[in-house]
């Protein structure tokens, strides 16, 4: 399009800004986080740029460009978007503008290395997104650890060595198995293929035999399982959460979570589709496991983050079911979902953040009565929880409604189980309301809870204009989404069953390589 | 040619002797002395292997400078070189020379594999000009990273030997202490 | 057009008072949520006009709202016979309370936020009336039951005003699961959701799958309309200002229950025994409800019980198929309960937020025209005609009467009459504890000032003379209103009516009534405390339903979470997650002895290595 | 070439050997940077000497590069050297174990 590399652009302007905070003098505050601002407000124009652009129609990846890279491994520079990416690549765009400008006034030490990173993590997001090269992804995908890792590491609380460690720990076990999964993939893609390749697009022509395809599926599901987090695999969550500051709070939620989900949907899927038909079932109990899960266990929560953290779980589990249900409206909801959940937990984080900022504290039972002292606080948050409880005419519902109905349509009991999500979100979240803002006032210190800056409130009015927008008009994000997912779960549902019959005349088997 | 063999001879001996001399020697002079000698032997080996650049390089390079370097470094510590506390590893000497020993001979079994068929060499081979020609042509790059090292090298040695904890005198110009080489946080 | 200016109009006064409220003269907030309403009830009647209504229906799509697949859902707006009614309730009785607020809230220092949410409500009261198709009857459902969250907890500093707000939300989530599913299984089977289409294609679906469905809905139905069993939130909903009781909490939100069955009558009629259930638990609601309300010492909570039973009326009638009765008693019950609630709203402002019957008494001298109107309302209540309750409820009780006769249990009939009974006789007793006797509590209680005084005399006008709506002497100009839209459904049961037998069944109720009354009158003339031994333990305790929610499900719920917050999750799952963190520091910890630190060491290590590397290359 | 390419490689050998031998035994730091010094020329003549018999002056480039390669590391090795001994008054290796587990 116009020539212009895009994608590029869109992808590698946030780097550029984070170049450009590195040269900046450290003391200069407003400058630094300016620029940070500035680079991912860039992002976020040349994002809706290309969201206004997309073609709705069309199926494929779009905006594509493709270059060699490592021409000898098969390795190429390819990148584009498509149905399924854009509203992730719209998400990430929106957030982490917000997520920077949370930090400003609430981060104070080493500001520029909180920018860097910020600004590098989203480069690597938007890759991610972006890549149709596994081994493009996988860079990434892995690029995304390191930023986070600081993020946490540098600027979190109390304990946050042992919950970076986790963190990273935890989701590199994942990806470590799924780096073995893709060179076995490249291995098997010789004979088949003609020539060894990374590229998705020519992989997902491959068929490989059963019993191996269910080990590859084992290995790519489990590193998105736990980046999701499927229920069991999520306890390292809610400690990077807890322990995170704000900001890194609010992109873990509303985006890198998404990692996970979007894996499913990009890789695991097309690539598996015979595996997937076959373990779909025990992803689908495991994801309603998680929705009853964790949205029981928020409910105990005594602390705030860990309270938000743990019902990630259980929304999460509800777009995890969305994704293996196999039907056109689950998916369009589950991605749909994917997008309202980083607006309403971030939003919920970011609630939080303005609170510790204050308080310094994120026990329940250290609030109550903010909202007599907070008023401006108390209708936004209550937007935000209601949209994160699934109040129709906020986005929440939309995706949810959609997931449901999909859902409803392949199985009816999965359906029936999920909706207790319905019930429990709403427990969980109006306990949490109660508690910080109502009942009378049991704040220690009065005088620090002041009401929102005029910057915190430009926090919320974006997210609310998007938790109404979505809510009363999605047609935008669900028309631009439908071509893509219609041809993915038909591509799934087609070969999936196809090479179910033809698995024995497989052209490619596991021993040769 | 016998002439070569009785050079080669002379410089073998002379170069393991040193050799031993660095190895064995209490003395720290006495060490780097030893090394001069290894490395003057080996220079009159590299001529026999037409290498006469190499050659000159060694002398120039690793007796003229790094030995001297070398002695330096003992001029400056000579007081404390001699003192050592009690040995702590008894069993590291005797494993030590198990273990050279058996390299050794591997080593030596090695070269069964060597094939021994060498052509005459060309008048220029070896020479400053066979040399550089290769140095500025095919190995540019390595020649200019190897300049680079050499910077990188320079200056990790000024940082390194600089005294840590004491900071470079301040201007007086300024009351307040410079924090100039203290880590920042 | 005129549908989307019916909505839009209280929605802009949610806008304007929500955002800029804060910074306007009470007397504009005031002003402006009170004219958005009236504006709304104007543009209502003119669009109860339009002649479409009153044939297939007036409709205003406005763009796609949901299209995933093949499903599609727009969002639209509607109107015919039914939501033309309901629209004029909704407006006409809120546009009265809007007005009665300015005076009750004066005081408060959240005016606006009060005027805000109550044009929320109304807004999305008439989304939920006039939605084109079920999703968006289910948004305006689910938004009632926010704004009913946001103004039980209006006193959100009072912790149990907070904690009935959420009850009352949560409880309705559970019902409304129900509904969700229900709409899920309507749209997979019908594959639309358009109510004309539903009903359209009620007649080919699977009994089986229409009575699970019908089931489904009706489960949403008795949380929102406060029934059997999800009846729990509306008592505890009294937290809030009295104006809210009297719209959402009696008037209108509280019936959408029945709204939603008779606007889906054609998916009920066709789904096998569905109605019985919905009979049956009217009756039982009914008779509940009104035996607690014998009881309650609290004005306001009796008022609430009282309503939940006159909505087990109304689904009674809806179960069976009286449906127009049903109708017309939502609307009586609109005008007489907005009355009663008005008049203990009246009563609190005077008596200082006073609601314990035992502190009151004697009001009916300082507040000659406040006794009026509960006076008005109670024999509305009580059914003594002419009275506007009599004609509805008579209505009920006949076609319950003709039901056992074709065959339906004659029990719903028996409990409707029982019902009657204790209903007049709690409302003689909250007649007489208030207002009768000497003055219990030592204050200066004044009447309401005029713009409290006003809608009340506008619904007490209206609870005396709006049964003629549905008299028969009047010619049922109600029930003929709506027969065309029933018209395959209870029209043939009206229609029919044998009139001779009518005779003594209408007679039995009213005669019910007037003992109700005299027992009533007899009981507590002389501010006795009856306190019925025994049973009355068993009904001031609800029939202990509440205490066994309690040990069944929430108790054992928040055990539950605690149980998997803190020995599950963190002793279980991520206890074994740590534990194979503290499996690897385990063995690191046993292999560190190999790091002696010792440079010489390491070089031997490394030499070993090589040998070991050479020897392999050399001997293999 | 009469002297036989066994012969260098043998020196070589004997020489590299020496050097082990050195950094094993010798806790002096100085003197195992001999050795090492030691070890590095005895490879060079390996170099030189397959350069010679195989007339490909890319080993003598390698020489090359190994004596600048040398020459930092003495550099920087000997400034480290003193840098230790200034902080902790020892040239003794053993006595600089801060990497024990």
């Amino acid at each position: 399009m116009m020539g212009l590399p895009m994608m590029t652009i869109l992808i590698f302007l946030p780097l550029a800004a984070a170049i450009v905070v590195a040269a900046i003098d450290r003391k200069k505050t407003g400058a630094l986080y300016g620029v940070g601002l500035a680079g991912s407000l860039a992002a976020l124009a040349l994002a809706a740029v290309v969201f206004v652009r997309f073609d709705p129609d069309q199926a494929a990846l779009q905006f594509v460009e493709r270059m060699a890279w490592i021409p000898s491994a098969g390795v190429s520079y390819h990148i584009g978007v498509d149905g399924i990416s854009l509203p992730l690549v719209m998400l990430t765009a929106v957030i982490m503008p917000l997520a920077l400008l949370s930090a400003w006034g609430s981060i104070a030490e080493r500001i520029k290395e909180f920018v860097f990173s910020m600004l590098v993590l989203e480069t690597a997001l938007l890759g991610t997104f972006l890549a149709a090269d596994l081994v493009l992804f996988y860079v990434f995908w892995e690029a995304v650890l390191i930023p986070m890792y600081f993020i946490i590491g540098l600027w979190g609380g109390p304990r946050r060595s042992y919950a970076a460690v986790k963190f990273i720990l935890y989701t590199m076990t994942g990806s470590a198995l799924m780096l073995v999964a893709i060179i076995t993939l490249y291995l098997h893609s010789g004979p088949s293929l003609g020539a060894r390749t990374f590229d998705l697009a020519q992989l997902r022509q491959l068929r490989v035999a059963m019993p191996l395809q269910a080990w590859l599926f084992g290995a790519f599901a489990l590193a998105f399982a736990i980046k999701v987090p499927v229920w069991p695999l999520h306890t390292w969550l809610p400690d990077a959460h807890v322990e995170a500051p704000t900001a890194g709070s609010v992109v873990l939620a509303a985006v890198l979570l998404k990692m996970g989900t979007y894996g499913f949907l990009r890789f695991l899927l097309p690539l598996f589709p015979q595996a997937t038909l076959q373990f779909a079932p025990l992803l689908s109990a495991l994801a309603i496991l998680g929705i009853i899960y964790g949205g029981i266990v928020s409910w105990a929560q005594p602390d705030v983050k860990r309270l938000v953290a743990m019902s990630s779980v259980s929304h999460l589990g509800l777009v995890t079911l969305g994704v293996f249900v196999m039907t056109v409206p689950a998916m369009q909801g589950s991605l749909l979902q994917m997008v309202n959940h980083g607006i309403s937990t971030g939003g919920l984080f970011l609630i939080v953040g303005v609170l510790y900022d204050r308080t310094h504290s994120r026990l329940l039972g250290d609030y109550g009565g903010v909202a007599a002292l907070m008023p401006r606080l108390a209708p936004l948050a209550l937007i935000v929880v209601l949209s994160s409880l699934a109040l129709p005419g906020t986005n929440g519902f939309v995706g949810e409604f959609l997931i449901l109905l999909g859902t409803f349509r392949a199985n009816p009991v999965y359906a029936a189980l999920a909706t207790s999500g319905v019930i429990l979100s709403a427990v969980y979240l109006l306990w949490m309301y109660q508690r910080v803002m109502q009942g009378p006032v049991a704040v220690k210190e009065r005088a620090r809870m002041t009401d929102l800056t005029r910057r915190e409130q430009w926090l919320f009015i974006p997210l609310i204009a998007l938790i109404f927008w979505i809510g009363v008009y999605p047609s935008p994000l669900l028309r631009r989404s439908e071509a893509s997912v219609r041809a993915l779960v038909q591509d799934v549902r087609e070969r999936g069953n196809a090479a179910h019959l033809a698995s024995h005349e497989s052209r490619v088997t596991s021993h040769d390589r | 040619m016998v002439v070569e063999v009785i050079i080669f001879v002379f410089a073998a001996l002379g170069a393991l002797a040193g050799g031993l001399g660095v190895v064995a020697s209490r003395l720290p002079v006495r060490n780097a002395l030893s090394l001069l000698l290894v490395l003057g032997s080996l220079a009159v080996t590299y001529l026999l292997l037409a290498a006469q650049f190499i050659a000159v390089l060694q002398v120039i390079v690793y007796a003229g400078a790094i030995v001297v370097l070398f002695l330096f470094v003992v001029m400056l510590l000579h007081r404390q070189l001699g003192a050592m506390s009690p040995d702590r590893l008894r069993w590291q000497g005797p494993v030590a020379i198990g273990l050279s020993a058996a390299f050794l001979i591997l080593m030596l079994l090695t070269l069964r594999f060597a094939t021994n068929a060498a052509a005459p060499a060309p008048a220029e081979f070896g020479t400053v000009e066979s040399v550089g020609r290769a140095l500025f042509t095919s190995f540019a790059l390595p020649f200019e990273v190897a300049s680079v090292i050499l910077l990188v090298g320079i200056i990790a040695a000024v940082v390194i030997g600089r005294p840590a904890s004491r900071p470079v005198a301040a201007p007086p110009r300024s009351s307040a202490p410079s924090p100039v080489g203290a880590p920042r946080r | 057009m005129v549908l989307e200016v019916i909505v839009a109009l209280p929605l802009a006064g949610w806008l304007i008072n929500g955002l800029a409220g804060g910074r306007l003269p009470r007397g504009v907030v005031g002003a402006i949520g009170c004219g958005t309403v009236g504006a709304a009830c104007a543009a209502s009647v003119m669009a109860a006009g339009d002649p479409a209504v009153a044939g297939g229906g007036l409709t205003a799509t406005l763009f796609t709202w949901l299209s995933a697949g093949e499903f599609t859902v727009s969002a639209g707006l509607f109107m015919d016979r039914l939501s033309a009614l309901m629209a004029l309730v909704v407006t006409g009785v809120g546009f009265l309370i809007h007005v009665y607020s300015i005076g009750y809230m004066a005081d408060d220092p959240a005016y606006a936020r009060y005027f805000a949410y109550l044009n929320l409500f109304v807004a999305s009261m008439l989304l939920l009336v006039l939605g084109g198709n079920l999703l968006v009857l289910f948004v305006g459902w689910e938004l009632v039951g926010l704004c009913s969250y946001l103004l039980i907890g209006f006193w959100f500093d009072r912790e149990r005003a907070a904690s009935s707000g959420r009850k009352a939300f949560i409880v309705n989530r559970i019902g409304d699961a129900g509904f969700l599913l229900g709409i899920l299984l309507l749209a997979t089977t019908a594959g639309n959701l358009q109510f004309d289409r539903l009903a359209a294609a009620s007649g080919g679906m699977a009994p089986g799958l229409l009575t699970a469905a019908t089931l489904l809905l009706f489960a949403g139905a008795t949380g929102k309309s406060a029934q059997l069993p999800l009846y729990v939130w509306l008592p505890d909903a009294m937290e809030g200002p009295t104006p809210v009781s009297a719209l959402i909490h009696a008037a209108t939100m509280v019936t959408a229950g029945v709204y939603m069955i008779a606007r889906l009558h054609p998916l009920f009629l066709h789904a096998g025994y569905t109605l019985s259930v919905v009979a049956a638990v009217g009756a039982v609601t009914a008779f509940f409800a009104a035996t607690v309300a014998l009881v309650e010492w609290d004005l306001k909570r009796v008022l609430a019980y009282s309503t939940i039973s006159q909505l087990g009326y109304m689904f009674l009638a809806m179960g069976v198929v009286m449906m127009p009765a049903g109708m017309f008693h939502l609307t009586t019950h609109a005008f007489f309960k907005a009355l009663l609630f008005l008049a203990a709203g009246s009563v609190m402002h005077a008596m200082r937020g006073v609601v314990d019957m035992r502190r009151l008494g004697g009001l009916a001298g300082p507040m000659r025209w406040t006794a009026a109107g509960f006076a008005v309302g109670g024999l509305a209540l009580a059914g003594v005609p002419p009275f506007a309750g009599f004609f509805s409820k008579d209505l009920i009780l006949e076609g319950a009467f003709e039901w056992a006769q074709r065959g339906g249990a004659m029990l719903v009939w028996i409990a409707g009459l029982a019902t009657a009974f204790v209903t007049a006789v709690y409302v003689t007793r909250a007649m007489m504890l208030t207002f009768a006797g000497p003055a219990a509590d030592p204050g200066h209680p004044h009447e309401a000032p005029a713009v409290m005084g006003l809608p009340m005399a506008v619904l007490a006008a209206l609870s005396f003379g709006g049964g003629l709506l549905g008299a028969r002497v009047a010619g049922e100009p109600l029930l003929r209103y709506l027969e065309p839209f029933f018209v395959d459904s209870a029209i043939g049961v009206l229609k029919d009516r044998p009139m001779p037998a009518a005779g003594v069944i209408t007679a039995l109720p009213v005669a019910v009534s007037l003992a109700g009354i005299l027992a009533g009158f007899a009981l507590y003339r002389d501010r006795r405390e009856v306190t019925l031994g025994a049973l009355g333990r068993f009904l001031s305790h609800q029939w202990y339903i509440e205490t066994l929610y309690d040990a069944v499900i929430v108790t054992p719920a928040k055990r539950l979470a605690h149980l998997l917050a803190d020995v599950v999750e963190t002793r279980g799952i991520d206890g074994a997650v740590n534990g194979v963190g503290a499996l690897v520091g385990r063995a690191g910890l046993a292999v560190r002895g190999l790091q002696t630190g010792f440079v010489r060491n390491y070089a031997a290590a490394i030499l070993a290595g090589t040998i070991l590397m050479l020897g392999y290359w050399l001997f293999r | 070439m009469s002297v036989p390419l066994e012969a260098y490689l043998a020196l070589s050998a004997l020489l590299f050997v020496l050097g082990t031998t050195g950094v094993l035994v010798r806790r002096n730091a100085l003197v195992v940077f001999m050795s090492i010094e030691l070890m590095l020329n005895a490879v060079n003549l390996t170099f030189v000497a397959f350069a010679r018999q195989r007339l490909a002056i890319e080993g003598q480039l390698a020489v090359f590069f190994v004596v600048v390669v040398a020459a930092v590391e003495v550099v920087v090795g000997l400034a480290i050297l003193i840098a230790i001994f200034r902080t902790r008054d020892t040239v003794d290796i053993d006595d600089v174990d801060l990497l024990r587990g």
